[in-house]
C-alpha cells in the first residue's frame, strides 16, 4: 500500500514537472533536433535482477524448495521484483528532474554485435514511454508475484513457476528498455518463451503442451514478418539502397564491386556522452553533406545518416528534416508497393501475433490453459501489449504512411468487434476475459493507428490495471470454487468472497467505460481521437466508421463483462455442492473447522511446514474469512490429479474467500484503476472547469516527448471536429456502457431470467457459429497445418526415395560396371594367356603341362607400368 | 661427328636396358636370364656414372652407387648360380618355366 | 611457442604413438582399455588448452595478416610445403576444433554410475569395444581435423583433408549402429568422390601458376595488377631460369606453387581468368570453381548432396556424430571460403546467384524434410542441413553482414549440433532407441536432462539470447541486401523449425509419461562434463557474439572487399 | 638380324631427332676420342644384342663379356677409372666366370640349338621396341641439366674411399655383410645338394 501512496505522490509530481515540461515540449516540437540523452550507469540494473532471481531459482530452486522449504523460493523471486521496481523508481525519480527535452537515458554495456553496416549494442534506454512500460511491468509484475506465492502454494512445481516469472519479467524488460530493434527482439522472442514455458506449465496434460506450443508457433509466424520489415526498414536507409528510388540492385550489380555507400563509424565511447555543441540547425548533417564526408558527421555528434538498428537513431534520421532521410524513404518503393507502407505492414504483422489481432489471435484463447496469474501477467497485462508499444515506440515512422496507420486501425477495429461477439457466448470465465483482452487489445490498436498514440498507451495502462485485476479475481474465483471454471457453475459468490466480489465489480465498470474508473478515460480518447482522425486514414470517412465500429464494440464490452459479473456473483451459487459429500466433510463443517485448525500442522501440505514468519504463511494460517474449509479440505484434496490451489484449501464444501496475499493484490489493483484516472483525465473538463493542469492530460503531457516526432504530422492531417462533437461522443459512449449493462443485467442478473437461451434456441446456427468462434481454429488446422504435414511427408519420402535412390542406383550401376570389367578379364585376359599358353605347347612338348614363366609376367607389368609413368609424366609437362 | 654428350651415354644405357629387358623376359634358360639381370644393372650403371660425370658432385655420388650396384650384382650373381645349380641337381633342367614346385 | 600450430595439430599423433606402443606392452584388456583412454583424454586436452592459449595470443587487431605461420618445404620437386598458420578465420576453427574433439574424447568414456544405462548385453556400448582402435583414430582424426583448418598450402590441405577422412570411415564402419556398413561406405564414397575433384582443381591450379605464357598475358592486360604483384614480393623474376617464380620458404624460387595466399593474389589480379575457354565455352576457371564447390558442397552438405548426412548420423557412435555435425561439416564452407571465393572470385560472382539458390532450397527443404522424421538422430541431422543452408545464403550474398554470419554461423552451430547429438545420444543410451513417438512425458523423471535439451532445442531453432539466432540474423540481414525474395523464402524456415523442435519436445517430454520409462535414470557426470559447457557457450555467443565477431570480422571483411574489387 | 635393322631403325627414328639439337650446337668436328666412344658405344650394343639373341648361351655368355667390356670402356670414357677397374675385375673377373661354370655343369655343351630356346619372342620385341622409343625420347628431350667441359674429378679412388669411410659408411658396412651373407648363403646351398 505504501508503494501505491508513493506512486500516486509521483504521478503528482510528474504533473506539474510535465506542466513546466509541456511548454518546452511544444516549442521542441517546432524546430526538432536530434535527441538528446543523458548516459545513466544503473538502468542494467533494472532487468538484472529478474534475470539474477532466473538464474538462482533454475539453477538451485529445486534444492533450495527441498531443502528450505517454498517460501525462500519466493522471497528470492518477489525479492527481485521490489528490488527492480526500485531501481524503477529510482529511474523514474531521477527522469523527473530533467526537462523534456532530455528525457532520455542511456545505459551502454557492451557492443554486441558489430557486423559490415549492423551495429548493436547491449544498450538500455529509457524514455518517458519506455518508463512508464517498466514501471507497469515491475509493478503489476511484482503484485502479480505476491498473488502467485498463495494461488500457486501446493504445486509442486513452484520453484519452476516463479522461476519462469522472473525469467518472462527480465524478457519484457528488455523489450521495453532495448535501445535497439535487436534488444527488442530479444525481449520479443524471449516473452513468447516464456510464455510457451508457462502456458505449459502443467505439461502432463498434453492439451496444455499443445496450447503451448501453438502459442509459440505462432508468435514466430508474426516474428517472420517483424523481421522482413525490420530488414526491408535497415537496407532501405541505407546501405546500397540508397541511391535507387526502386530498392534493389539491378541484377548484375548485386554482386559488383559498389561498397556499401554508408560505413558506420567505430563505436566510440564519445559517440555516448552528451554534446553541449548539439543545436537542431547546426547538427543536423544532411544526405548530401553525409555524402561527401562521412566521417565528419559522427564526430560532430550530428546524426548518422545510414542503415542503424537504434531506435533513437532511428528517430533522429527520420525526424529531423534536415537528414533527407523522410523526404527519401517516401519516395522509395519497393518492387512498386511504397516501402513505408510495406515496412509499416510487416512490422505490424509481428504486432498481430504478440499482440493477439486478426488473423493470428487464435493462440491467446488457448493460453489460457496456463495458471491464472500467467495469464493476467503476460496474457493480459504486459506481453500482448508489445505489440501497441512497438507501434508507438516507432510512431515517427508510423506516421509517416497513412496507409499502415489505416491498416493498423482497421485491424483493430475488426479484431475489437470480432472478439467482442464472441465474448458474448463464453461461458469459461477466462475465456471471456481472454476475448475481452483481444477486444480490449484492438481498442489499443486503434488508438495508435489513428495517430492517438497517448490515448492507445494510456489504455494499455488503464486496461494493464483492471484486466489483471479481472483476471486475478476470476483466479480468486476459480480457486474458491476448486477449479471450477464454468460460470454456468457459479453464482451468488459474492456472498462467499466479499473482496474479490467487489475488486471485481469495480474491475467491471472500469473496462465496461462507466465515467467513474479509468477505463472510460482511455476508451473515449481513442474514439473520439478515431472519429477526429480526418485523413490520417486513407479516407475520412474510415475514422468515422471505425468510430460506430469502436462505439458499438464498447457496448458489446459493457455487456459481457457485467454477464460475467452476474453469472458468477449474483443469485444462487449452481457450483458442485456434491463434492462435499464426496470428501465427507461437509455436514461436520464447523467442527472441522475448529479442529483443523488445532491440527494444521499435522494435516497441512508442505508449504505450511515452512516457519511461520513470512506473510503469506501467516495468512495460510489465519485466513481472514471467517468459515474457511482450508484445512479441512487439506486432508481430503491430495489424491486429486491436476490440483493446482491455494495454501490446503479443501474440496469439498462451500466456496471460500482467497488468502489476503491474493485480495491485498486485487485491492491494490483496484485502488490503481481509479488513481490512474489522475494521468489521463478528460481535458475538456478541464477546459471547462479551468483547471491548469487539466489542460491537457497528464499522460498525455508526460509522453510528449517520445511523440513529438510525429506530433505536427499527425495534428496537421486531423479533422479538428470541435469541442462540441467531442461533448457529444462522450455522451454517446457514457450511453452504450449503461446499454450494455442494462440489457446484461435484464438478462442475468440473478439468473431469473430465461431470455439468453430463448434467443440461443432462436438462431441456433448463429449461436453454434458464434459459439465456435467461427470455426477459425478449425479452418487454420484444416488448411495450414494439414497443409505442411502433408508438404513436409511428400518431401521426406521425395527426400528417400528420389533423392537417395539416385544415390543407390549410382552405386548400383557402378557394381554392374565392375562385373562387367570382371568378366571382360576373366574372359579376355585370361583368354590371351591361354593362346599363349597354345602357341607354347606348339614350341615344345616339354613346355605343354606349364603356363608361361611367371617372372616374365612380372616383369612385363613392371616395364609398361614404368613406361607408363614416364609417358604421362613428359605428356604433362 | 658429334661430341658425345650426356644423351649419347644415356641412349647406350637405354638400349642396352630394353636388350637386358628382352633377354630376362624371353629367355626360359635361368643362367640367360641371369645374364640378362647383369646386361639391366650394367645399363643403370652407365647411366649412374653418366651423370656424375655430366652434372659433378664432389661425392662422387654417381660412381659410388655403381659401385654398390657392381656389388650387389656380384652377391647376387653368386647366390643365383648356386640356386641354379641346386635346381638342377633336383629337378635336372634349369629352366625358370619349369622349377614349379611351389606353385603345387 | 612459434610452433604452437605444430603442437596444436600433432599433440593427438604423440598419443597415437603412446597407445600403439603401449600395444607391444603386454598388459591385460582393461588394463589398455583405461590406458589409452586415458592418453587420448591428455592429448585431446593439451590440445584444447593449446587452442585456448591461440586464442589468447592471436592478435586480433590486424587485418589479411596470417600469425603463426610455420613454413619449411617438404617436397621440393613438386614445390610442396609445410605451410600453416591462421587468419581470424581460420583461428576460430582451430579453437573449435580442439573444444570439440576434446568433448568429443570425454563423452567417448564409459563413465556411468551402475548398469542402469548400458545394461544391453548383445549391444556393447561403443566405449568398451576395441578400445585401442578406437582411441587411435579418434586421434588421427583431429589430428586431420586442426590441421585442414591450419594448412595454408594446397596439397597440405588436401593431405589433411583426406587424413581425416580414413579414420571416419573407419570410426563409422566398426563403432557404429546396425546399418554402419552402409553408411561409412557411403560417407567415403561420397567424400572421395568430392576429393577427387578437388584434387583435380588443385594441380590444374598448381600447373597454371607456373604458366609462363599465361603470366605474360596477365603482365599484358592488365599491367597494373601484374605490378603490384611483383611490388608484393608475390612473383619475383628467377635470375637462372630467368623465369616467373614464387619464392620458396628457404629462399629459393619455385616455377609452381601450392601456396594458398599466393594464388589467392593471382586470382585475384585475374590470372586465372586469362585462361582460355576450357571446354563448350565454360572458362578454366569456372569450371575449377565448379570442382571444387562440389567437393566442398558434399562436406557442407548441400542439397542434393546430402544423403550420406542422415545415414552417417544414425549410425555413428555419438563422439562420432559430435564431431561430424560440429567440426566436419564446417570444412564444406571453410573450404569455400578459403578457395572458392578468394582463388577464382570473378567465378564466384556469376555464380553467386546459384549457390544462394541453393542455400534457400537447402534451409527450407531440409527444414521440411525435418519436420517429418521420427528418429531423433535424422531429426537433429536434416536440421543440420537446414542450418548450414544459412552459410550457404551467407555466403552468396557476399555482403559483410552475410558473410560474416556465414562463418559466425560455422561457430555456433559448431557448438549446438554437438549438444543435440550429445543429448540424442544421452536418451539412446538409457532407452537404445531414438524413436520420437517411442517417448513421451519423459520431462517429469528426468528434469535435468529435459531442461538441457529444451536449451539446446531453443538454441538451435534461433532464440535470442542465444548462439543461434545471432548468426542466423546476420545471414538474413546481409543476404536481403541483394536477395530480399530468397531471404523472405529462408526466413519461412525459422517457422518450420520452432514448429518441429517444439513438435518434438511435446512428442518426447511432455503429455503423459509412458510407464516404460518411469525409472529412466537423468544425466549422469560425464555427460554434465560435456553439456553444460556447450550450453554456457551457447548463452555467451548469445549476449556477447563479438567475442568471435571481433575475431573473424577484420579479416573476412578483408577478403569480401578483395573479393569484390574484381 | 631382322630385329637389328628393326632397332636401327627404331633408333633412326626416335632416337637422330633428340640428337638434332645436340648436332646443331655442337657442330665442330669431332675429337678422335669422340669417334672412339662411337666405337665402344657400337661394340657394347650390338654384343648386348647378341646376349639378347643368340641362341647358344655359350655365344650369350661370350658376348655377356663383350658388353661387359664395352660398358667398363665407356667408364673410362667417363673419366671413372675406379668403377671401370672393378667392372673389370668383379664381372669379367667373377661374376662371368661364375656364368661360364655354372653354363658347364648345366647344359649338355654341343647341340647348342636347345641350350637356350625362347619364348613368347613377338611381345617381348615389342616391348623393347617401346622401351627404347620412350626411354630414347626422354634421354633425349630431356633439357638434362649437363655441362660437357665439367673438371675431371682428379683421383677418384682416393675420394671414393673417403666417402665409403664417411659419408657413406652405413652403405658400406651393410654391403659388406650382404657380401658375406652371400658367401654364407651360395656354399650352404650349393654344398647341401651336392650332398646328395
Amino acid at each position: 500500500m505504501e508503494i501505491l501512496s508513493q506512486v500516486k505522490d509521483l504521478v503528482l509530481l510528474a504533473a506539474q514537472h510535465g506542466a513546466e515540461g509541456a511548454g518546452e515540449a511544444l516549442k521542441h516540437a517546432e524546430e526538432l533536433g536530434p535527441q538528446k540523452f543523458v548516459t545513466v550507469g544503473y538502468l542494467w540494473l533494472i532487468p538484472f535482477f529478474p534475470l539474477l532471481g532466473f538464474a538462482t531459482n533454475a539453477l538451485a530452486g529445486h534444492w533450495i524448495q527441498r531443502r528450505f522449504g517454498k517460501k525462500y523460493v519466493s522471497y528470492i523471486a518477489v525479492g527481485a521484483m521490489v528490488l527492480s521496481f526500485a531501481v524503477a523508481m529510482v529511474a523514474l525519480i531521477q527522469m523527473l528532474g530533467l526537462p523534456p527535452s532530455d528525457q532520455y537515458m542511456v545505459n551502454f554495456l557492451w557492443n554486441m554485435i558489430t557486423a559490415g553496416d549492423i551495429q548493436a549494442n547491449l544498450s538500455f534506454s529509457l524514455d518517458p514511454l519506455s518508463m512508464m512500460m517498466t514501471l507497469i511491468i515491475t509493478f503489476i509484475g511484482g503484485l502479480i508475484h505476491w498473488y502467485s506465492t498463495g494461488y500457486m502454494a501446493d504445486d509442486p512445481g513452484y520453484w519452476r513457476f516463479f522461476c519462469y516469472l522472473n525469467l518472462f519479467v527480465f524478457s519484457m524488460l528488455m523489450l521495453v528498455m532495448g535501445d535497439n530493434f535487436v534488444l527488442m527482439f530479444f525481449g520479443w522472442e524471449g516473452v513468447g518463451l516464456c510464455s510457451y514455458l508457462l502456458i505449459g506449465f502443467w505439461y502432463e496434460d498434453i492439451e496444455k503442451a499443445k496450447a503451448a506450443v501453438k502459442a509459440f508457433v505462432t508468435n514466430r509466424v508474426g516474428d517472420f514478418g517483424f523481421v522482413l520489415g525490420l530488414f526491408l526498414l535497415f537496407w532501405a536507409l541505407g546501405g546500397s539502397w540508397v541511391e535507387r528510388a526502386n530498392v534493389i540492385p539491378p541484377r548484375e550489380t548485386r554482386w559488383a564491386t559498389a561498397d556499401p555507400n554508408y560505413k558506420p563509424q567505430a563505436q566510440s565511447g564519445t559517440f555516448y556522452e552528451k554534446d553541449p555543441s548539439l543545436s537542431p540547425s547546426k547538427a543536423a548533417t544532411t544526405w548530401e553533406n553525409y555524402r561527401r564526408d562521412p566521417a565528419s558527421s559522427a564526430s560532430k555528434g550530428g546524426i548518422r545518416v545510414g542503415p542503424t538498428f537504434t531506435f533513437r537513431e532511428l528517430r533522429d534520421q527520420l525526424a529531423v528534416d534536415a537528414t533527407g532521410v523522410r523526404s527519401r524513404l517516401t519516395g522509395m518503393t519497393f518492387f512498386g508497393i511504397p516501402l513505408l507502407a510495406l515496412i509499416g505492414i510487416l512490422l505490424f504483422v509481428g504486432a498481430t501475433a504478440k499482440s493477439a489481432q486478426i488473423p493470428l489471435y487464435v493462440w491467446l484463447p488457448d493460453a489460457m490453459a496456463g495458471p491464472t496469474p500467467v495469464s493476467a501477467l503476460i496474457h493480459a497485462a504486459t506481453m500482448v501489449t508489445a505489440g501497441v508499444y512497438m507501434v508507438a515506440r516507432l510512431n515517427f515512422l508510423f506516421a509517416l504512411s497513412t496507409a499502415a496507420m489505416t491498416v493498423i486501425a482497421l485491424t483493430g477495429a475488426a479484431t475489437a468487434m470480432f472478439a467482442a461477439t464472441i465474448g458474448f457466448v463464453q461461458n469459461d470465465i477466462k475465456k471471456v476475459l481472454a476475448y475481452s483482452t483481444v477486444s480490449q487489445l484492438g481498442f489499443m490498436f486503434i488508438g495508435v493507428g489513428v495517430g492517438a498514440y497517448w490515448a492507445g498507451v494510456y489504455h494499455l495502462l488503464t486496461h494493464a490495471f483492471f484486466k489483471a485485476c479481472l483476471f486475478l479475481g476470476s483466479g480468486s474465483v476459480i480457486l474458491g470454487c476448486h477449479h471450477e471454471q464454468d460460470m454456468r457453475k457459479m453464482g451468488g459468490l459474492k456472498r462467499f468472497m466479499p473482496l474479490t466480489a467487489k475488486t471485481y465489480l469495480y474491475a467491471c465498470i472500469a473496462i465496461a467505460g462507466f465515467p467513474i474508473a479509468n477505463g472510460f478515460f482511455s476508451k473515449d480518447e481513442i474514439l473520439w481521437k478515431a472519429f477526429d482522425s480526418g485523413s490520417n486514414m486513407l479516407d475520412p470517412s474510415i475514422g468515422k466508421l471505425i468510430w460506430v465500429v469502436g462505439w458499438l464494440t464498447a457496448c458489446g464490452t459493457s455487456f459481457y463483462m457485467w454477464r460475467s459479473y452476474y453469472m458468477t456473483f449474483t443469485g444462487e451459487y449452481r457450483g458442485a455442492r456434491g463434492e462435499a459429500h464426496l470428501g465427507g466433510h461437509a455436514p461436520l463443517l464447523p467442527a472441522l473447522v475448529t479442529g483443523s485448525l488445532a491440527s494444521l500442522p499435522s494435516s497441512s501440505v508442505d508449504a505450511h511446514r515452512a516457519p511461520t514468519d513470512s506473510p503469506q504463511v501467516r495468512d495460510m494460517r489465519h485466513p481472514d474469512s471467517g468459515a474457511d474449509p482450508h484445512a479441512a479440505g487439506a486432508a481430503g484434496h491430495a489424491d486429486h490429479p491436476d490440483h493446482k490451489a491455494a495454501e490446503g484449501h479443501g474440496h469439498g464444501g462451500m466456496p471460500h474467500e482467497s488468502p489476503t496475499s491474493m485480495t491485498y493484490v486485487l485491492v491494490t489493483l483496484a485502488i490503481g484503476c481509479a488513481a490512474t484516472i489522475v494521468l489521463g483525465f478528460w481535458a475538456p473538463l478541464g477546459h471547462l472547469l479551468h483547471i491548469d493542469w487539466m489542460q491537457e492530460p497528464m499522460l498525455e503531457r508526460w509522453l510528449s516527448p517520445t511523440f513529438a516526432p510525429s506530433r505536427e504530422l499527425v495534428e496537421s492531417r486531423g479533422a479538428a471536429s470541435g469541442t462540441f462533437w467531442e461533448w457529444l461522443l462522450m455522451f454517446a459512449s457514457i450511453g452504450v456502457a449503461f446499454a450494455g449493462w442494462l440489457i446484461a443485467r435484464a438478462f442475468y442478473k440473478d439468473a431469473k431470467s430465461t431470455v439468453p437461451e430463448k434467443l440461443a434456441a432462436a438462431f441456433p446456427g448463429l449461436y453454434r457459429v458464434v459459439y465456435n468462434k467461427y470455426y477459425v481454429d478449425e479452418l487454420y488446422q484444416a488448411t495450414v497445418l494439414r497443409g505442411t504435414s502433408i508438404l513436409a511427408k511428400a518431401l521426406a519420402v521425395f527426400d528417400n526415395v528420389v533423392i537417395d535412390g539416385i544415390v543407390n542406383a549410382v552405386a548400383v550401376v557402378g557394381r554392374f560396371v565392375a562385373n562387367i570389367d570382371g568378366a571382360i578379364d576373366k574372359y579376355l585376359v585370361d583368354g590371351a594367356v591361354n593362346a599363349l599358353a597354345e602357341g607354347i605347347v606348339e614350341l615344345g612338348g616339354r613346355f605343354r603341362r606349364l603356363q608361361t614363366g611367371r617372372i616374365q609376367n612380372y616383369l612385363y607389368a613392371a616395364v609398361l607400368g614404368a613406361l607408363l609413368v614416364i609417358g604421362i609424366n613428359f605428356l604433362v609437362h | 661427328m658429334l661430341a658425345p654428350g650426356l644423351p649419347h651415354f644415356l641412349i647406350v644405357g637405354a638400349v642396352l636396358f630394353a636388350f637386358g629387358t628382352y633377354t630376362v623376359v624371353t629367355r626360359t634358360n635361368a643362367v640367360g636370364i641371369l645374364m640378362g639381370v647383369e646386361l639391366i644393372l650394367n645399363a643403370a650403371n652407365v647411366n649412374f656414372v653418366a651423370f656424375n660425370r655430366f652434372n659433378p658432385s664432389p661425392l662422387l655420388t654417381g660412381q659410388v652407387f655403381s659401385i654398390f650396384v657392381i656389388v650387389l650384382a656380384a652377391a647376387e650373381a653368386a647366390v643365383a648360380l648356386a640356386i641354379v645349380l641346386a635346381i638342377f641337381m633336383t629337378a635336372k633342367t634349369i629352366d625358370a618355366t619349369q622349377a614349379d614346385t611351389l606353385k603345387e | 611457442m612459434d610452433h604452437l600450430l605444430s603442437y596444436i595439430i600433432f599433440a593427438p599423433i604423440a598419443g597415437v604413438i603412446a597407445i600403439g606402443a603401449s600395444l607391444a606392452v603386454p598388459m591385460d584388456k582393461p588394463q589398455r582399455d583405461q590406458f589409452s583412454r586415458w592418453v587420448a583424454l591428455i592429448c585431446a586436452g593439451v590440445a584444447f588448452v593449446l587452442g585456448l592459449y591461440l586464442w589468447v595470443v592471436y592478435d586480433g587487431s590486424t587485418a589479411g595478416k596470417i600469425q603463426f605461420i610455420e613454413r619449411a618445404t617438404w617436397i621440393p620437386s613438386l614445390h610442396i610445403e609445410y605451410f600453416v598458420g591462421v587468419d581470424g578465420i581460420s583461428v576460430s576453427m582451430v579453437i573449435l576444433s580442439t573444444l570439440i574433439s576434446f568433448i568429443a574424447t570425454i563423452a567417448s568414456m564409459p563413465w556411468w554410475r551402475g548398469k542402469d544405462e548400458h545394461d544391453d548385453p548383445e549391444h556393447p556400448h561403443f566405449s568398451v569395444v576395441k578400445v585401442p582402435g578406437y582411441m587411435i583414430m579418434l586421434l588421427i582424426l583431429q589430428t586431420g581435423m586442426s590441421g585442414t583448418f591450419a594448412a595454408l598450402d594446397m596439397f597440405l590441405f588436401f593431405v589433411f583433408w583426406e587424413v581425416m577422412l580414413l579414420p571416419m570411415y573407419f570410426l563409422i564402419g566398426i563403432w557404429g549402429g546396425p546399418r554402419k556398413e552402409y553408411a561409412a561406405i557411403k560417407f567415403f564414397l561420397y567424400t572421395l568422390a568430392g576429393s577427387v575433384l578437388l584434387l583435380l582443381a588443385i594441380l590444374a591450379l598448381y600447373y597454371r601458376t607456373g604458366d609462363q605464357a599465361l603470366l605474360q598475358r596477365l603482365a599484358t592486360v592488365n599491367p597494373e595488377a601484374f605490378r603490384r604483384l611483383v611490388d608484393a614480393g608475390t612473383l619475383a623474376m628467377d635470375p637462372q631460369s630467368h623465369a616467373w617464380a614464387y619464392r620458396m620458404a628457404e629462399g629459393g624460387f619455385a616455377s609452381n606453387t601450392f601456396n594458398m595466399l599466393t594464388m589467392a593474389k593471382l586470382g585475384q589480379a585475374g590470372l586465372f581468368d586469362l585462361v582460355g575457354p576450357f571446354l563448350a565455352g565454360i572458362t578454366f576457371a569456372k569450371l575449377m570453381w565448379i570442382f571444387m564447390f562440389i567437393a566442398f558442397a558434399v562436406k557442407v552438405p548441400m542439397v542434393p548432396l546430402h544423403t550420406w548426412l542422415p545415414d552417417a548420423h544414425v549410425e555413428a557412435p555419438t563422439p562420432i556424430s559430435v564431431i561430424l555435425a560440429g567440426i566436419l561439416l564446417k570444412m564444406g564452407i571453410y573450404g569455400m571460403l578459403r578457395m572458392n571465393w578468394p582463388i577464382l572470385p570473378a567465378a564466384t560472382a556469376s555464380f553467386a546467384p546459384a549457390v544462394s539458390v541453393f542455400g534457400v532450397i537447402n534451409i527450407v527443404y531440409a527444414a521440411m524434410v525435418t519436420l517429418a522424421q521420427t528418429d531423433l538422430k535424422k531429426l537433429i541431422a536434416y536440421s543440420s542441413v537446414s542450418h548450414m543452408g544459412f552459410s550457404l545464403l551467407g555466403m552468396a550474398s557476399m555482403t559483410e553482414s552475410g558473410m560474416s554470419g556465414a562463418v559466425l554461423n560455422l561457430f555456433t552451430h559448431g557448438i549446438i549440433s554437438p549438444m543435440l547429438f550429445l543429448i540424442v545420444g544421452v536418451i539412446y543410451d538409457r532407452a537404445h532407441h531414438r524413436e520420437i513417438e517411442g517417448f513421451g512425458g519423459i520431462a517429469k523423471v528426468v528434469p535435468e536432462y529435459t531442461a538441457l535439451m529444451g536449451l539446446a532445442f531453443f538454441a538451435s531453432l534461433g532464440l535470442p539470447g542465444l548462439a543461434g539466432f545471432i548468426s542466423e540474423f546476420l545471414v538474413l540481414n546481409g543476404a536481403f541486401a541483394n536477395l530480399p525474395w530468397h531471404t523472405a523464402l529462408s526466413a519461412v524456415s525459422v517457422i518450420i523449425t520452432a514448429a518441429y523442435y517444439l513438435w518434438t519436445i511435446q512428442r518426447v517430454f511432455l503429455g503423459n509419461l509412458n510407464p516404460k520409462y518411469a525409472h529412466l535414470p537423468d544425466v549422469n557426470w560425464r555427460e554434465r562434463l560435456t553439456l553444460y559447457p556447450l550450453g554456457a557457450l551457447a548463452i555467451l555467443f548469445g549476449f556477447y557474439p563479438n567475442v568471435m565477431l571481433r575475431l573473424i570480422n577484420t579479416d573476412l571483411f578483408a577478403l569480401v572487399r578483395s573479393v569484390k574489387g574484381v | 638380324m631382322v630385329v637389328v635393322a628393326f632397332v636401327f631403325w627404331i633408333f633412326v627414328k626416335e632416337v637422330l631427332p633428340g640428337l638434332a639439337p645436340v648436332a646443331t650446337q655442337g657442330a665442330e668436328l669431332a675429337r678422335p676420342s669422340d669417334l672412339l666412344f662411337y666405337v665402344i658405344a657400337a661394340v657394347s650394343i650390338v654384343s648386348g644384342a647378341g646376349v639378347a639373341f643368340s641362341r647358344s648361351i655359350i655365344y650369350a655368355a661370350l658376348s655377356l663379356l663383350g658388353a661387359l667390356l664395352g660398358i667398363g670402356a665407356l667408364f673410362i670414357f667417363l673419366s671413372a677409372d675406379y668403377v671401370a677397374v672393378s667392372q673389370l675385375l668383379i664381372y669379367i673377373g667373377g661374376v662371368l666366370v661364375l656364368i661360364l661354370f655354372a653354363v658347364m655343369l648345366t647344359s649338355k655343351i654341343g647341340d647348342k640349338s636347345h641350350t637356350n630356346p625362347s619364348i613368347g619372342v613377338l611381345p617381348g620385341i615389342g616391348l623393347t621396341v617401346a622401351l627404347i622409343a620412350v626411354l630414347g625420347y626422354v634421354a633425349t628431350r630431356t633439357p638434362w641439366i649437363s655441362n660437357r667441359d665439367a673438371p675431371n674429378p682428379a683421383q677418384t679412388a682416393r675420394t671414393i674411399g673417403d666417402v665409403f669411410l664417411k659419408e657413406y659408411l652405413l652403405p658400406f658396412e651393410v654391403s659388406s655383410l650382404v657380401l658375406l651373407a652371400t658367401l654364407i648363403g651360395a656354399v650352404v646351398v650349393a654344398r647341401k645338394e651336392i650332398k646328395e
